[in-house]
């Protein structure tokens, strides 16, 4: 036992088996099912444009920390699910270059000029879509109709009367690649759930206050559930870790906040659908979530007894 | 009733003063690194920008359009902010030093806030009436704030990130208000 | 004379207002959505910069130091005035483009700036140049950033065509978000190229 | 002409009643305040900009009086104003002799014993706290470089041996580094100074010698070399009084441990010693 | 049945006590020599009343406390004081210890024992727990007679006994709750008295129902509870929580929330000392972790080194890469394993070299999870970067005093961050800083 050489660190001496790498990694997984419809609703184009996505937003995540002289940490799959999350939230006929450009943008500006993985205030893939949306809004709205690509108006442009809300659950409606298979995205949002790598409270938030603001205004609920980004949005865009709040009470909010700018937007403002924006409005009040919602310590504020 | 709604949420949101305009640039990048501050200052924004745009007001319509003298309108304007800041800040000065810690300190820097005059300016040109102009400088002073706390927020939680260092500093400061920008962008049309 | 270059170049790169200072931000923004407004926008100033800078100076020993300040504002207000009822004149096209900005010089700290930091303090031709050096650097910076946010955004140069009518653009440099962008980029690399002189 | 008449009336009126507004005003709210914050003010450009990241010049003034502001935050002013800024708050010099850090430990990866593996984050003091880091030695440097984090100078690195070096020429004698240090082992020496006993071990040498192959032993040959008496024993460690010493070297030829080093290129200092 | 509320956060690791949780108490011989440390509390080290060379008896006063709070530490064995010098301790640091060379023959002093110690009045009962040396020994080392014994004005509503065991491996208290049930009983009663508390409550996470079962047969009108199986439940502020809904306030101490907690083996010591007379110089030990070739549990004499209790559990399997003292969670590693047991020290864990390394620090992705898991509701992401940043002002003002450093945000980071670690350091720097002006 003399020259045992032992290997102390300060405790705890156990950790949870899960990592960040595989939290990641679940979140591409739970995007499998909606890959997949979006695959079998626009056939090429969802494969090209999601691969495209891809390649270009870990070749920028790699390209930029080379120039750094920083180590390349693409082997955490953030860049990989950014890449993934852009490919299918744009219209099935964005060109290629431009699929490349916003994903390189949502990296680069979105996240590594924060200083990568952990430190950009809001959602990378967003920022690519509205970086997008922004700078090539006829390419960013020139919708398709599933399995032929044939222009057709997404089900927002349409109205609640004219969509059919089987439709809008299985995806055959015009609309962003990932975004209009409302059954491929709660297969991947209750597998990310049962992942423990979700946080109920920031889509209860958004899907319930979307309801309620349309009860309210006399709209209908089911409709602005399934129809635009909702879902998609509430289900993996909102709960990215990194931009949305630390506190229970801050997710609560933060929920609710997004749910009420989409459906100001939605039935005031001049964009169809309002989740990008929403998001990224609520991904910047999310560090003044965090301060005023700290919740409060154990024992402070507590009188001794006599 | 519905009118005056429609300038206050212009001015806060769809017409964001920092975020959409460019105005109030300086201060914006100045004093966004701490909440704290952001808030003092946000609210002396708002609440000179109510007492100036008042006041201009009633020089304008009341002594340089019937005197046509519309040209001193620059002048005018600049004197009665300059003025009117000063005399504020004496007054709180002496008066509450609470509120003098809190919000006075930021009084000399609005002065040369472009918000001010520019709001002022804008109050003219757009014809509003005096309800109207108060209105819209509080739509104006609150969207400034929100634009500057949100900022602050948002590069306070950057303390302990490894930005790249040239983009330390101003840099990525003016990245996040594009990022901001964008955002707000989404209000386009809401009113 | 070599002091007099001196007090010209200073204000082109090493305090260069813009990029290395960060003040006179509002028109730097606003008005560079092509490189023509910003020239406009950067040459307005400068003459602001340069006769009020003249002016005062020349005034120096008039101006009491306690009301300094107002005075100063005075001065600039006025110069601003005669910048704007002459654009409104002969120029009024662009007049209508820069809009409020024009009356907004008054509080651009790069004018009261020098005006407190240079012209009080030097000759007249000292700040006859140091006013032209600092208003021929902001309009630099600010033809820069017009000329890259037309051309990405428009495709085009002081209204020469690069790409053809209709080409697909980038329709954000046009907007708000791409100023800031462009602006905070171009800060860093500015940052990046001192750094550089710095260390060689 | 009538216009001309009319501007220069309303305008003058209006520019005098303000001023006496004003006037009346500062006599009335008239407040103490820190002479000194007034003096900076002076200074300042006064243009409120805020590019200073305070809420203006009176606030930039009150923070550098206070210490939180730097005397050259001011990017307006630049240079000039900083300089004046600096004269009225009076920035300390150094004094007369400049100091700089030493490293009181030779008790590298290769002389020092290992008595384990530390695992824990690189930080000397969560080390110290755990189990007292993985010398065996208790005394020495535990070799995480918090010193050299702390430096803000760029006046130290790790070597490869895994202990601190300062580079004197850096060093501002600050004292950061010395706060690091959970051990104690970073003191603030005279420049001339270039005999040092790098150990700070209180064991005897029955502990010492298996813990360390360059830890002072207490033998006492030092003491007794020395000609000016600057060297003393305290709890069987070494001690120089840099007052008495001269840079002569003898103890350093004299200590088997090779712990007491000379540093190449310092003078050898004429003493006036009282003995 | 009473509803059990909860407490803040919490985690659910793998407990891994499988191997000891049948295995029945061994009692272990003494070995040759031991080394029994003169701190083996929280306060004062004790002031040795032997000499080098002087003859002692088993259970012998060895050192005397020191002070108000410290703990007198008494002989395991009979034999010959051969050293009194610093020794290594299982806290990292040497520690003055007593070594005592083992005669073999386990002659013990007089005791002081009575047939039925519940007469005896709550001066008493103190003052035998205080000459017994019995310190909590859970963990915290608390002399145990002096938290017996709060403030005048103040009244006690419970006594919890807390029989939780939350940390995984460790199985010394359940082995004690199912084989000594009776002397648990026996010692709560007394501390109740002692104390004057109104009500006993003994809580057992219900991942331990045998221990639930004995604990009933012989509780009569004390209350015996059943808690979800959640660590860290056996932490003294959690288990208040949990069991009577009160908050301990920032900064104090039980009693403040009418309350006093009370560890099982604190409450066989009891019994041990009051009613047969022993004095603290035994205790129950689990051995265990992978690389122990046949995990058990022990009833050792105090001051056997680590290192025969090894070779009593049949030695390590394969390369060790960590041995820690206590529980995985709080306890600490160690790297001399001449260490004695000594009163606080429930577990001896060995890991092998895999569960050994520390694994790569990854970015925080604030995922929150270390704030959903914290029981002091802190938001240890925050604390954990004023840490690593040095800004102690600010760590405190989230609260980092409040941290009781259970490891549960550590544990659950899936980036492997050195929260606590950091947070740690911040609570440190703190007390050392409110120490300095005073």
């Amino acid at each position: 036992m003399e020259d045992m050489k032992l290997i102390v660190a300060p405790s705890p001496h156990i950790r949870d088996t899960d990592r960040t790498e595989k939290i990641m990694f679940s979140v591409l997984i739970a995007l499998l099912p909606v890959l997949v419809a979006s695959i079998y609703l626009f056939r090429w184009d969802a494969v090209r444009l999601v691969l495209l996505s891809a390649g270009a937003a870990v070749a920028t995540e790699a390209i930029f920390q080379r120039l750094r002289n920083k180590p390349i940490t693409i082997g955490d799959g953030s860049a990989l699910v950014t890449g993934v999350l852009l490919g299918l939230i744009v219209p099935p006929s964005l060109p290629s270059w431009m699929i490349i450009i916003g994903s390189a943008f949502a990296v680069a500006i979105g996240k590594q000029v924060f200083g990568g993985l952990g430190h950009n205030p809001f959602n990378p893939a967003l920022v690519g879509r509205a970086f997008l949306t922004a700078s090539f809004a006829v390419a960013m709205t020139n919708w398709t109709a599933p399995f032929d690509a044939i222009s057709a108006a997404t089900p927002l442009a349409l109205g609640a009367a004219r969509s059919n809300i089987p439709n809008l659950f299985f995806g055959t409606v015009a609309g962003s690649l990932g975004e209009t298979s409302a059954v491929a995205i709660l297969i991947g949002g209750i597998y990310l759930f049962y992942k423990g790598a979700l946080d109920y409270r920031i889509p209860v938030g958004i899907l319930g206050t979307v309801v309620a603001m349309s009860l309210l205004t006399g709209q209908d609920p089911v409709f602005h559930l399934l129809a635009g980004s909702v879902l998609f949005g509430a289900v993996f865009m909102a709960t990215d870790p990194v931009t949305s709040p630390i506190t229970v009470g801050g997710r609560w909010i933060f929920g609710i906040g997004i749910g009420l700018i989409i459906m100001l937007i939605r039935i005031w403002g001049s964009y169809p659908d309002g989740v990008t924006f929403a998001i990224l409005l609520m991904n910047a009040a999310t560090p003044l979530l965090n301060r005023w919602t700290r919740p409060r310590i154990y024992g402070q504020g507590v009188k001794a007894s006599e | 009733m519905m009118n005056l709604f429609v300038i206050l949420l212009s001015a806060l949101l769809v017409n964001n003063f920092v975020l959409v305009r460019f105005l109030g640039i300086c201060p914006f990048m100045g004093v966004s690194k701490q909440v704290d501050s952001a808030i003092g200052m946000g609210l002396a924004t708002t609440f000179v920008m109510v007492v100036a745009s008042a006041a201009t007001w009633l020089i304008q319509w009341f002594l340089l359009e019937p005197f046509g003298l519309p040209f001193l309108q620059n002048m005018a304007f600049i004197l009665v902010i300059a003025s009117m800041v000063q005399l504020v800040e004496m007054f709180l000065h002496k008066t509450s030093p609470g509120l003098y810690r809190a919000m006075g300190i930021f009084l000399p820097l609005i002065t040369t806030n472009c918000a001010i005059l520019g709001l002022a300016i804008m109050a003219v040109q757009g014809n509003y009436s005096f309800i109207e102009t108060v209105v819209f400088a509080l739509g104006g002073g609150l969207g400034f704030t929100l634009a500057l706390i949100l900022l602050a927020g948002i590069r306070e939680d950057l303390e302990f990130a490894d930005i790249p260092k040239p983009l330390q500093g101003a840099g990525i400061a003016f990245i996040i208000a594009g990022l901001l920008s964008l955002a707000f962008s989404g209000f386009a049309g809401l009113v | 004379m070599a002091s007099l270059w001196k007090d010209f170049v200073r204000g082109l790169w090493e305090e260069n207002p813009t990029f290395r200072i960060l003040i006179g931000l509002c028109p730097t923004l606003a008005v560079t959505t092509s490189a023509i407004n910003g020239m406009s926008m950067g040459l307005a100033t400068a003459f602001v910069l340069i006769c009020s800078s003249a002016l005062i100076s020349l005034l120096k020993r008039l101006i009491p130091d306690k009301v300094r300040i107002p005075a100063y504002i005075i001065v600039i207000a006025t110069f601003v005035t005669i910048v704007d009822l002459f654009m409104n004149a002969y120029l009024p096209e662009l007049h209508q483009v820069l809009g409020l900005f024009i009356p907004l010089i008054v509080v651009n700290c790069i004018v009261l700036g020098r005006a407190e930091a240079f012209a009080s303090k030097n000759t007249v031709i000292a700040s006859v140049f140091d006013g032209l050096g600092m208003g021929l650097g902001f309009t630099w910076a600010l033809t820069l950033l017009g000329s890259i946010r037309e051309i990405l955004g428009a495709g085009s140069v002081f209204g020469y065509r690069l790409l053809p009518e209709g080409a697909t653009t980038f329709g954000i440099m046009s907007l708000p978000p791409g100023g800031f962008i462009t602006l905070g980029i171009l800060i860093a690399v500015m940052n990046m190229i001192a750094n550089r002189q710095k260390a060689s | 002409m009538n216009t001309t008449i009319v501007s220069l009336v309303s305008m003058g009126t209006m520019g005098a009643l303000f001023a006496f507004g004003l006037a009346v005003a500062s006599k009335k709210f008239a407040i103490e305040t820190d002479p000194k914050v007034d003096e900076i003010e002076e200074v300042l450009p006064g243009v409120n900009c805020g590019a200073c990241g305070f809420a203006g010049c009176r606030s930039f003034a009150e923070g550098v009086a206070s210490g939180e502001a730097p005397v050259n935050g001011c990017p307006v002013g630049g240079a000039r104003v900083a300089k004046l800024v600096a004269e009225i708050i009076g920035v300390e010099s150094d004094g007369p002799k400049r100091r700089v850090a030493q490293v009181l430990c030779k008790g590298g990866l290769a002389e020092a014993k290992q008595r384990g593996t530390y695992d824990g984050p690189q930080d000397c003091r969560i080390a110290n706290a755990t189990q007292g880091g993985d010398k065996v030695c208790s005394y020495g440097c535990l070799g995480y470089g918090s010193c050299v984090e702390a430096c803000q100078f760029d006046a130290m690195y790790m070597d490869e041996n895994g202990l601190p070096v300062v580079i004197e020429d850096n060093c501002t004698a600050c004292g950061k580094c010395v706060e690091a240090c959970p051990r104690d082992i970073i003191m603030l020496v005279n420049e001339e100074q270039g005999v040092h006993i790098r150990c700070r071990s209180l064991l005897t040498g029955r502990f010492v010698r298996p813990a360390c192959s360059v830890g002072c032993i207490a033998c006492q040959r030092c003491v007794k070399v020395c000609p000016t008496g600057a060297i003393y024993m305290e709890n069987n460690l070494a001690h120089i009084n840099y007052d008495k010493c001269t840079n002569c070297r003898e103890c350093v030829a004299v200590c088997p441990m090779n712990t007491i080093v000379w540093q190449e290129g310092k003078p050898l200092i004429e003493k006036a010693v009282a003995n | 049945m009473r509803r059990v509320k909860s407490f803040f956060g919490g985690i659910y690791p793998d407990d891994s006590k499988k191997s000891t949780a049948e295995a029945p108490i061994e009692i272990l011989a003494a070995p040759p020599t031991l080394v029994v440390p003169l701190l083996q509390h929280a306060g004062a080290e004790a002031t040795p009343v032997v000499a080098k060379g002087d003859e002692v008896l088993k259970g012998q006063l060895l050192g005397q406390a020191n002070g108000a709070v410290s703990a007198p530490v008494h002989s395991p064995v009979s034999g010959t004081v051969v050293a009194i010098e610093p020794r290594a301790h299982a806290c990292g640091s040497s520690v003055t210890s007593i070594v005592i060379e083992n005669n073999g023959e386990d002659k013990w002093v007089e005791k002081n024992s009575h047939h039925d110690p519940v007469q005896l009045d709550a001066a008493t009962i103190r003052q035998r727990i205080a000459d017994a040396g019995i310190v909590g020994m859970g963990g915290g080392g608390f002399p145990t007679a002096l938290k017996l014994n709060p403030p005048n004005n103040i009244v006690i509503d419970y006594l919890i006994i807390n029989g939780c065991e939350c940390e995984p491996y460790l199985t010394a208290d359940h082995r004690l709750m199912v084989e000594y049930s009776e002397e648990i009983i026996l010692g709560a009663k007394l501390m109740a008295k002692a104390s004057g508390a109104r009500k006993i409550i003994i809580a057992v996470e219900d991942n331990k129902p045998d221990a639930l079962e004995a604990l009933r047969r012989h509780a009569g009108a004390i209350e015996v509870i059943s808690l979800p199986t959640k660590y860290p439940e056996g932490g003294e502020k959690q288990l208040i929580q949990a069991v009577t809904g009160r908050e301990v306030p920032s900064g104090g101490l039980p009693f403040q929330a009418g309350a006093i907690v009370q560890n099982v083996a604190t409450a066989w010591a009891v019994t041990k000392a009051v009613r047969d007379g022993e004095p603290s110089i035994s205790r129950v030990v689990t051995v265990t972790g992978k690389t122990i070739k046949e995990p058990k549990n022990f009833l050792v004499p105090l001051g056997t080194p680590i290192e025969y209790l090894v070779e009593a559990a049949g030695g390590f399997n394969g390369t060790v890469g960590k041995v820690v003292v206590g529980g995985p969670m709080m306890g600490g590693a160690q790297f001399d394993l001449s260490a004695p047991v000594c009163k606080t020290v429930s577990g001896v864990l060995a890991f092998i070299e895999e569960e050994s390394i520390t694994p790569p620090v990854l970015p925080c992705i604030k995922c929150a999870r270390c704030v959903d898991v914290c029981p002091a509701n802190l938001l240890p992401l925050r604390l954990e970067a004023y840490g690593m940043n040095k800004m102690w002002d600010e760590a405190q003002r989230y609260g980092a005093l409040d941290c009781i450093e259970c490891g549960c945000c550590s544990y659950i980071c899936p980036s492997k961050r050195p929260l606590l670690q950091y947070i740690r350091l911040a609570k440190r720097e703190i007390v050392a800083k409110q120490k300095k002006p005073s």
